[in-house]
């Protein structure tokens, strides 16, 4: 299968950029903006600070390049490491960092955001994408659900059926795999037997394409065709982005253990902020003040999110009873009032 | 008004929805031109369009997670589970997602959806055919747990779980489905989730069961009846939200009790019931509580089944015991 | 993708043979006695005696054709269908009869029968021969395993976590998928959109092939190689027969509901039995004594299997209690009594 | 002997299973060259090689089928599941394959193997890695369940679960794994499944609880110890076949009794517990029965969790209302 590329690690195209280079530009923007959100999560959760940390350092081409080629309306189920996809897609830093201080508030977008919380668990939520638009579809509308995902979650069965359901009720669903590598400490090639990830597309009868995840324009490129052919009623599509993860799995995570720095080294060489970086120097459409422009901004938008969720007070113990239904039914008040009862102050 | 079996009952239900709003659809394995293995869903395909009642490719998880995203997004999937059995490969959806998401959200995302699941031995079917594993989802937070014994319940609590906000799993007694009939009002009405009915008043015991071991109870109700025994009965109908004054009312009263389940007992629903009454109405019992139910082992094949499924003997039996203590 | 065809439908070879003629002859005595197997079930169901009943008339040269590549020391993991592949693998009638009767002593075969009682659950058993096959390795055996599952199962995610485990670990395992059209109501097209079952195997890095189901001679040599392929320790295969269920689903289905008659009589024609039937009486190696002699036996087998399974008495109670571990525990001892207590006769 | 934690008695377990016999394998994610997400496994993979301690692809379900296959086929394969959340994708194979071999081919075929689940809650973590469901799995025929609390038992129960000859479902209580330390003797031993400890002897008042909740209840028990009460602390190490002798033993002792349990109130263990002693001690009783247990909410993330694990508090509030009752 050929790996699709239009930006090459030097900052040449080598095929034509979907983008004019202003939205390039915007796209790398939005590229630092994640990089220095992603650095800052790691750092706060070393102050302890915030709970355990997935950073996504190395995958901001396969996230923002995707993610940028939906249109604002359209559904983004995600998982832990996504949260440059989620950001871009309309959810909030600070919901994102209240998620990561351990607050169920950070579940909760404002309305409009199509985005669904992060999900923990791997491979179930690809299926909840399959749901969302075929229910757009339903409805006459013509969103479309996106969904986010790693190498190691094709392992799962319900991947699987995700793949299988999509194609059988041509829902309007763009899988994203992005294939770092490593899930935890097994590596790609431990992980399935197949060559590649996008080939699975074809038991299903789906088109898969296999794209140079570290390359900006070629994730955007292939995941706006992708939309595309969802919204005109074709069908779902598997991109694998081929990138790699350059942080460990989680702060809680030692990478040491199992994979040689040496690799780690030669993908640092393949940045996917470096390149972009490149290609707008070279045009003259970035320079260095816009680039330290763009990191404080960004870290001005991140310590105000942060602010905002450490000032606000944790959930209380009703709130706690009250988040699992509608109404609150008989054995929950009974249930709050047994702790009112022996932990007054919760 | 027609007199109805529970399954032509939840088959006018699933009608009466389908026709009411245009976002409820059924979705299952063979629910649509078969109708379904109970032919719950007879006809409703050809009504009300394939489209709407969907036959899916067979895997359980995909069914279940994919309903749920067809109700976050905005649509009112009512899953059918061919049998309880076959609810296990999607118990992680159910488990973590189905029952989650408000929570997780806080109210931003809801799932408004109904899982039916036939459930239940006693008609000797094939091995992972006779499961009676409720307790496993009332064990689990932010699922609606419902079970009707009859009828009419099972219309107007289908009709309930449908237009209800939250996720509810329904239990549908298979040995019940064409066994127990009715008189079943056309029109659409909805009998309220969470609230047990006291089918027979009495002073003497108080009998709790549910679903399919209702027919059972109420045999061994008549049984202590023609012995002089005046024995309450209590149908749950729901087992989450319990309706728990219901079931202590009836303790403080006759101050003995039977709970009947057909599950397996270690950790089954009557032990939650059990231990409700040992922590709220201990001063009321006058003999220890009986739990009569099936047993921790698999639920046996057609020829050995009998050992297994409580019947209305071992309902008297017990009810006497605690009026002998 | 190519299907493998030797023997036509109207009974002529098209490639070579891999069998002599006598044992092309014992394999459709097999066939022969699977029928009338199958048969005598469907009409043993009707008068109250076995419980639901799953026949797989239609389905004989896949079941027998592959069941006869194996060696006897194999591993078989099956379905409730595939009660012919099972019996050719050494599974008593008598096992089988007593299974349908409703008697867990139906899924305990003689010593020395490498066969796992019938799996009722579609799609989770096939995770049992990966590990089945895998213990045999890391035992120094070469012994494989077999595993028998139909067009349904393959929607499932464990048919998908299956196949990924055994091309991963490169087990000794061979995927059989008898295809045969239909899952209960739904048609195999509308169960996944991919053109062949076989092409999955290509999703997981792993040899796929596509054989003419109904086709005895196809079935055997596609079987024997693959399973020559595991035995060899180069892993896994999967092979998609492709046939055609005549009958319903169960006794309990009604097959009118949702297929047309037509399509069930060009199947007819296509009957796997036939075709060998034609081709031994061509070459003067079957005839119509041979024919009711088989019969014959077949029927005598039977009703000997049926006496024997009808002569046992029902498991008693102790004896419930006694199937769940190896040593009864306390709690069983305790409920074992109550039962006692309140129904003295079980 | 030495002083080990939870976590290092567990992989001094493993490492003595490993060694003694060649049948036995580790199978699990991570479990390989990290040595397990709690470093279980640390270091097991390099003395026993990859073969023996085998990293999966990220697949519950398919981890625990494979492994049933392995131990039917004569091996003897202990998984690691990384937290009880992630077992949901494998529940049906435990519940309808695991679990159910040894009956429905009676006894010609079985799955002696160990399902090792880290499980509780109160450090934080993500969602889905707090859980404690352990009531299903003991609600599940033909498993036995296993909640060690501290390191000597953890190691010679698990060693006790590899040589079972039916399956175990072993739950590690996450927030123990480093914060309990005693000595464990260096040789193999085992602690035999099916028996609790009397872990204080008291006549006051029975704290009956398991696993992670052991550290809150022997807190409880030091602070009502300080105020003159002497509450017997029963642990009871095993679920399946739960020990009812010595919890009963214990409340005809007392006549009063707190049950603990972290995991949801609704069908959990506690419940179990308590209809046991309602049937069999209820005449023994002098208070209502009092459970002490998680909420039927999701369990709530870090900044919010301390309102759903049940602490040393709950536990003395409880005990000193049954003095009271
Ligand atoms: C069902 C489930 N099993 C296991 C885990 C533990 N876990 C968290 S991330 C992970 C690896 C996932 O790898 P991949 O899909 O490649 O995503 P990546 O972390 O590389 O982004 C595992 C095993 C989980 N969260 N959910
Ligand atoms: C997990 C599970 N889901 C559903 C069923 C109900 N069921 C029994 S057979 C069947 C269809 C299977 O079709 P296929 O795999 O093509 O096999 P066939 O019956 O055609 O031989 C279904 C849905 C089941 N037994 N197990
Ligand atoms: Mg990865
Ligand atoms: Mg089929």
């Amino acid at each position: 299968m050929e790996l699709q590329r239009i930006l090459d690690p030097d900052g040449q195209l080598v095929a034509e950029s979907p983008l004019d280079v202003e939205d390039v530009a915007r796209l790398y923007g939005y590229m630092v903006a994640a990089r220095t959100y992603d650095r800052k999560c790691t750092a706060l959760q070393r102050q302890g600070r915030l709970a355990t940390y997935a950073s996504f350092e190395g995958q901001e081409a396969a996230q923002v390049g995707t993610a940028a080629a939906l249109r604002p309306d359209d559904w983004m189920v995600a998982s832990y490491r996504d949260a440059a996809a989620m950001w871009v897609h309309g959810y909030p830093w600070v919901n994102l960092v209240l998620g990561r201080t351990g607050d169920e508030r950070g579940g909760s977008p404002p309305d409009g955001v199509t985005v669904l919380p992060p999900s923990i668990t791997v491979g179930a939520h690809m299926l909840h994408a399959v749901g969302l638009g075929w229910a757009a579809a339903l409805q006459g509308e013509d969103r479309i659900a996106a969904t986010y995902f790693g190498d190691g979650a094709t392992s799962e069965g319900d991947f699987h059926e995700a793949m299988n359901f999509a194609a059988v009720f041509r829902t309007p669903t763009v899988f994203v795999c992005q294939n770092n590598g490593w899930a935890i400490s097994l590596p790609r090639d431990r992980q399935t037997a197949s060559a590649t990830i996008a080939q699975k597309a074809d038991a299903y009868g789906m088109p898969g394409v296999l794209v140079d995840g570290n390359d900006l324009l070629a994730c955007f490129a292939a995941a706006t065709e992708a939309a595309a052919r969802a919204r005109a009623g074709d069908g779902p599509t598997l991109l694998e982005a081929l990138t790699y993860r350059l942080g460990p799995h989680t702060t809680a995570d030692d990478p040491g253990r199992y994979r040689d720095d040496a690799e780690v080294a030669e993908w640092r060489r393949r940045d996917p902020l470096a390149r972009v970086r490149r290609y707008l120097e070279a045009l003259g459409a970035w320079d260095d003040d816009r680039q330290a422009a763009a990191e404080e901004q960004a870290s001005a938008d991140l310590e105000a999110a942060v602010a905002a969720a450490e000032a606000l007070p944790p959930l209380d113990a009703g709130e706690m009873f009250a988040g699992m239904f509608a109404e609150p039914p008989p054995h929950l008040a009974d249930q709050a009032a047994l702790l009112a009862r022996d932990r007054p102050g919760d | 008004m027609a007199e109805l079996n529970v399954a032509q009952a939840l088959n006018a239900a699933l009608d009466t929805a389908l026709a009411a709003d245009p976002k409820v659809m059924l979705l299952g394995e063979d629910v649509g031109r078969a109708g379904g293995v109970f032919r719950v869903t007879d006809g409703l395909a050809a009504k009300h369009g394939e489209a709407r009642v969907v036959d899916t490719p067979v895997a359980e998880s995909g069914i279940v997670g994919t309903a749920f995203g067809l109700a976050i997004g905005g649509m009112r999937p009512v899953v059918e589970i061919q049998f309880l059995g076959f609810a296990y490969p999607a118990f992680d959806q159910i488990v973590s997602h189905v029952s989650r998401i408000r929570n997780r959200s806080r109210h931003r995302f809801t799932a408004p959806l109904v899982v039916r699941v036939p459930y239940g031995g006693g008609i000797g079917a094939a091995e992972h055919h006779s499961e009676s594993t409720e307790a496993i989802f009332a064990h689990t937070p932010g699922l609606k747990v419902v079970v009707p014994s009859r009828p009419y319940d099972a219309k107007g609590l289908l009709l309930a779980a449908i237009t209800d906000p939250d996720p509810v799993v329904f239990f549908e007694p298979i040995r019940s489905y064409r066994a127990v009939r009715e008189e079943v009002p056309d029109d659409a009405y909805e009998v309220p989730i969470g609230e047990a009915a006291v089918e027979v008043d009495g002073s003497d015991v108080t009998i709790v069961a549910y679903g399919a071991a209702m027919r059972d109870a109420r045999a061994a109700v008549a049984a202590l009846s023609d012995d002089g025994v005046a024995a309450e009965l209590v149908d749950l109908r729901t087992l989450v939200p319990l309706d728990a004054a219901t079931v202590l009312g009836s303790v403080h009263k006759t101050g003995r009790v039977v709970i009947v389940q057909e599950g397996h007992r270690t950790a089954g629903f009557a032990a939650e019931v059990a231990a409700l009454i040992a922590e709220r109405a201990l001063y009321s019992l006058a003999a220890p509580v009986e739990r009569v139910t099936g047993w921790d082992t698999v639920v046996p094949l057609r020829r050995a089944e009998h050992h297994y499924i409580p019947d209305a003997a071992r309902i008297v039996a017990a009810a006497r015991r605690t009026l002998e203590a």
